[in-house]
């Protein structure tokens, strides 16, 4: 009877690939100049230091929960990058390069973390908006793929050409919004790139537990979807076939599936302990082997793309900017409390009217329950 | 059922316009058609979505030659999943649409309730008001009708309960012409239960312009100094048909907004008379009763002259045919409610 | 703009065929004994005898509403005949032949349209149990897959040998609760028969607009299960396969997803218009020419198996027995009202026994709302 | 927080054992642990599902060390889907098997709504008494520990509104391990709701036997005679705090079972007391409070010699971290209800 952990099950390897484990062309790299390829680095390490950093500030209280992307990163980097502005992205918790790719505010993003009210960090943080959308992160999964797909329906019946592009994790797939976003998607044949960032691991459950399905790019013929099996360790694989993906949403040739196969390096998030569910010694080994950043560094380098001064120039630039954001994300204070009512409705009710006020009593020592009349806060 | 004249009669001060409108004969469901295409006209970022809409026209006919006049664009036919539609149309909504879901049954919305908790009633909230979620989800709710399980329900508890939505209810097809157009303009989701029992059964003339209604103001269906009775939908021609039969002096409230609830008039009435009936088609336990008797008693216990009594349907489900009509509230058993407040001396 | 009905997609018809249209043999027949025929000829009368007769009864408001079988009874037939005593059989309302094949009583079937309490059903109509297994029909879709699969998934953990077979409409595939289902089946490797009685609409919508998926069959390439596609309106092709899978669960080889590709002749339920919606003459006629009724009739008559004295006895015996399940079932009275409380809780709360008593004085002409004290229905 | 001596006192007699038993100390998930282990000893037919509760044991250890006893078959790790769990438990339970599913957090049972209505609380009526649907679906709720949008909820009012379903809420370690063990052999299906927040924070000790708690009793966890306080779950804490500190003596009442409601023990009290404040984490508008204020209206009127007081959440979202302190009801605000409905006067 006795099952301590789970036994994992390496998923098949036959995916696309450009750039092979070592950092060599495998096949022809994707068209990208010297400073796009230099960009994708950039964001590759930025999200690596940001991450760090936040784990530091976890750990120091300053931030309550942090799920990193660690050895994930080239999934939602390529498919971010093959995006163009105005594009919409429907993210999860485990998405951060693609944040950063499209700028969002490094200092959003931590301050995400710190569990201040919304409204507090859009009014203390004096940010840009990105070029490209990003709607709400949401903590229930599953449930973005249906609303992207809703998205790309408006821009489908608008005769709009954005595209909408919608990250899902292998886990969530088994939930009913996956299965509602990507059926609708096939029948309104809407411009969505709908990316499974299949890290293996739902929490504790590798995805043997998750479905029987070979692979999850198959899951794309329920729904008559073309789908892609990519390398989610291969910024350059995961660029390609997203980029063809978008260009088809783009050009009125419907939604596409793609699974991008990747790893949880670490614990799911920073309440995680994975040792107590999977022995990933090995597995670690061979992903490591896989690292994403390194591969791409590889490869820059040996293109001459990348040399150690620039290297240094970037990592000081991120360092300086992961400063800033970390201190511009520090500042916020505490939001008022009657905050908590805010955009709940458009207009306040008698019933908002009156508990803002009983918390306003409450939170100056008076007693917040003294009216009797239902007009006791009146005026 | 007794006289039913008088919630026929329209407030159209209400629907500030000028005196003797030109109106229209018509029922419910006509009134619902007829301002779906009113709003679709007015603007084109009004969607229709759900499944039967299309050509069947919706399965009351509440879309009825929507699709022909507006496209397949407008008035789209999906697949069978509630959670497909609230989903997307929760998409639609973040992207500027006014998606106008259908939900062919209030009973059938419940494999949808994670997207309309997740997506439709925080995203407002979620993103500090940046993006908002315009959404009318359109519902047939209660019984009566002798159709099978679920076809008959009356939950809007679930909805009332949650934050960040509001909740209408139509009695009369002049209602439902404000009330509707109204809520597709509202930014805020609203939950729009339309009681089909009588989409056909009452007819009113029904103003040719254009009106909203507030969704903030409970109607005052009739007045009277003994006893209010508070309710909505279809049970308003119930409390009507009571009120005509019974030796007090009746006071109707016809709630509209189910949430928020206009405290103010319901206040108002109690302080006034000192007793109260609340008449809904939902289980008693945590029926909307519920909350309005625990307002009066918070608010104004010291005007009551009896206890709050509640006329409601079961804590049961919802029973076979051979049974329904015991278990549905009806003018006798709002009768009999009234009847026991206006007998009971401290 | 403008769109009055729908334009029919006929699905593609390479589906597992035994008996063509004319009803000749294009393969091997299955094994079944002439009584095993003739079994499956009398179930395919009293279908539509039953289902006939319930219409009438639907017209002059003895029962409330039917849902017919009409044209797609080769597919739950088939199904059915594939188990054995004990095994499960959770159904929709479009399954009659299933149910009547496996004796439940034809007067059950017809009371439970008429809207009588499940408790007065089954207190005043004293009918054996069926030998298969028969949860309750419920109206909501796509919800008995699920529950199919947990029954199944008792059987597994229980090491029982019993079989688990769901039937499940094109429209229903559209439901979390099939994704689940199916995910479920898969994972746990079930021993479920999984079965989509496509008949191309549900009410209103065809199944092109259910899903972008060529087929329902390949549905199951999501979730790891084999599938099959047959001709649903030839009850020895679904015969055959659905016998198959059958054997393959049963000796632990897991779920099997089958799709019957038949048509629906008819309105959803008598409550619908088709004409509203679809302009079916030429679908009716080209599915009228694949009547599955008539098409074994013709085999077994070629065969021999059936003549025209046999037939004529079989039929006698038919109307026979449905006079004596009508007369049955209209000899049901209506609930007592209090039964709509019986069954909602084992034991009776404060609540309910209160409530019993308000209705009970409300049916006796006496004002229900007379206790104000908690205490005054006691005793 | 006041003391909390007097809800630890472990009201023995209640659960039939002789004097002195064995106890051993522990906590609220502890007791959770302990419990499972023994009902799935005790029944082979009790299987466990969830996702997170095999090799982890849940994200709070409520399952620690069941799969290695147990084994997969009894222990069962599921895809990441509350709907498929819900509905496979279901179809479990139609077989004879009593699932004891997990979901991880209240606030994602929204998606398994659908299996929710229409398998888990109709089938018992709907076949007639036939097929029973013997479930305990275990979920952590309530706020209070800092976690994520939907880790913090309190919406005990979805289940308590509908019927065919218990709902059962424990507040200390002795009272988990009685009420669970009931709940997993009673053959109705249960929701059963474990205060996260004080899964860990409160240790008692609990005796070692097998022994069960009522699910139709309150539980009267302090007398007094001044007011009433109902609550449950973490907020029992609460409550008891607020009663150490303010001039007034109270009576405090653990309601354990929220549906369907032990309405004897309440009525009893408020009579006795004639002044009630409801506690609970759960928004006001239609949250529990509002139907025991009601009922306390109907039935003890002429008792209430101030108007009953809600102390709870407020009807907004639960917010971030950084105010959800001021959201939640306390000690504090306990205590503010309890004063003003003692200084009330009509
Ligand atoms: C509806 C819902 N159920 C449960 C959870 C709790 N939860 C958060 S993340 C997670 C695992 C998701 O796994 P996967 O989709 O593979 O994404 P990953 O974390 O691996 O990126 C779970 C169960 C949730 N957020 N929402
Ligand atoms: C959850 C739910 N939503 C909607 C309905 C209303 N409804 C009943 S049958 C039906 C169509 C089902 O189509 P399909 O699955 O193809 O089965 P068919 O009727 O063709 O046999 C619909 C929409 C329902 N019963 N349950
Ligand atoms: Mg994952
Ligand atoms: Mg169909």
């Amino acid at each position: 009877m006795s099952q301590k952990t789970w036994a994992e099950e390496r998923p098949p390897e036959d995916f696309y690939r450009i750039l092979d484990p070592e950092g060599k062309l495998q096949t022809d790299a994707p068209e990208l100049a010297d400073d796009e390829l230099l960009e994708l680095y950039r964001t590759f390490l930025s999200t690596r230091v940001l991450e760090e950093k936040m784990l530091n500030m976890q750990r120091s209280g300053e931030v309550s929960l942090v799920a990193r992307t660690f050895g994930e990163e080239a999934t939602p980097l390529g498919g971010a990058a093959a995006l163009q502005s105005d594009d919409w992205i429907f993210y999860t918790y485990r998405q951060t390069p693609a944040l950063l790719y499209w700028d969002l505010p490094m200092a959003e993003v931590i301050a995400s973390a710190t569990g201040h009210e919304p409204e507090t960090i859009a009014e203390q943080l004096d940010t840009e908006d990105p070029p490209v959308n990003f709607p709400p992160g949401y903590t229930p999964i599953g449930v973005n793929v249906t609303n992207a797909v809703g998205s790309a329906m408006a821009d489908a019946f608008n005769d709009r050409d954005t595209v909408t592009m919608v990250f899902t994790g292998d886990g969530s797939t088994s939930q009913g919004s996956f299965h509602d976003g990507m059926n609708f998607a096939g029948v309104f044949d809407v411009p969505a790139v709908i990316i499974c960032q299949n890290n293996q691991w739902a929490i504790s459950e590798p995805s043997q537990r998750q479905t029987a399905s070979e692979t999850f790019a198959q899951k794309a013929d329920a729904y008559g979807l073309p789908n892609e099996r990519v390398d989610g360790n291969d910024v350059f694989a995961v660029y390609e076939k997203a980029s063809e993906a978008v260009e088809r949403a783009r050009s009125g040739g419907g939604a596409t599936f793609i699974e991008c196969v990747t790893y949880r390096m670490g614990a799911h998030n920073t309440s995680d302990n994975p040792d107590l569910y999977r022995d990933d010694s090995e597995q670690r080994e061979y992903w490591e082997d896989r690292d994403p950043v390194d591969r791409f560094e590889t490869y820059l380098r040996s293109e001459g793309v990348l040399d150690d001064e620039t290297d240094a120039e970037i990592r000081d630039e991120i360092d300086e900017r992961v400063t800033d954001a970390v201190d511009q994300a520090r500042s916020i204070s505490n939001s008022e409390p009657e905050r908590m009512f805010d955009n709940t409705l458009h207009e306040r009710s008698w019933r908002e009217h009156h508990q803002r006020a009983e918390l306003h009593r409450e939170l100056n020592g008076d007693n917040p329950f003294v009216d009797f009349t239902g007009e006791g806060f009146d005026g | 059922m007794g006289s039913e004249s008088e919630q026929l009669e329209l407030n159209t001060d209400e629907m500030s316009m000028e005196s003797e409108p030109d109106t229209e004969e018509m029922n419910l469901i006509t009134a619902v058609n007829r301002t779906l295409r009113q709003e679709m006209n007015r603007n084109e970022s009004v969607r229709l979505l759900g499944y039967d809409i299309g050509p069947l026209g919706g399965v009351y006919r509440g879309t009825e030659g929507l699709l022909e006049e507006f496209g397949g664009e407008r008035v789209i036919d999906t697949p069978l999943s509630e959670n497909g539609i609230i989903g997307t149309a929760a998409g639609m909504a973040m992207r500027g649409e006014r998606p106008v879901p259908e939900i062919e049954f209030m009973g059938f919305f419940y494999p949808a309730f994670g997207q309309f908790m997740y997506a439709v009633v925080k995203t407002y909230k979620r993103t500090g008001g940046e993006l908002e979620m315009p959404m009318t989800v359109r519902m047939p709710y209660g019984g009566g009708v002798k159709a099978l399980e679920y076809h008959q329900e009356s939950t809007e508890t679930y909805f009332v309960h949650t934050p960040g939505v509001r909740v209408v209810c139509a009695s009369t097809p002049a209602q439902t012409k404000g009330l509707l157009a109204e809520s597709i303009r509202n930014d805020d989701p609203v939950i729009f239960l339309e009681p089909k029992k009588i989409y056909r059964g009452v007819e009113e003339p029904v103003p040719t312009d254009e009106y909203t209604l507030p969704l903030d103001e409970a109607r005052v269906v009739r007045s009277g100094s003994d006893v209010t009775v508070l309710t909505w939908g279809a049970m308003v021609h119930q409390a009507n048909a009571a009120a005509a039969d019974v030796d007090a002096d009746v006071e109707i409230i016809d709630l509209r907004s189910l949430s928020p609830l206009d405290i103010e008039t319901i206040l108002d009435s109690v302080s006034k008379t000192g007793r109260c009936v609340v008449l809904h088609e939902a289980r008693r336990t945590l029926g909307l009763g519920a909350e309005l008797s625990a307002l009066i008693n918070e608010y104004a216990l010291d005007r009551l002259k009896a206890p709050i009594k509640r006329a409601t349907g079961y804590d049961a489900h919802f029973p076979g045919h051979d049974i329904e009509d015991d278990y549905l509230p009806d003018d006798d058993r709002a009768r009999y409610a009234i009847q026991a407040v206006m007998n009971y001396e401290f």
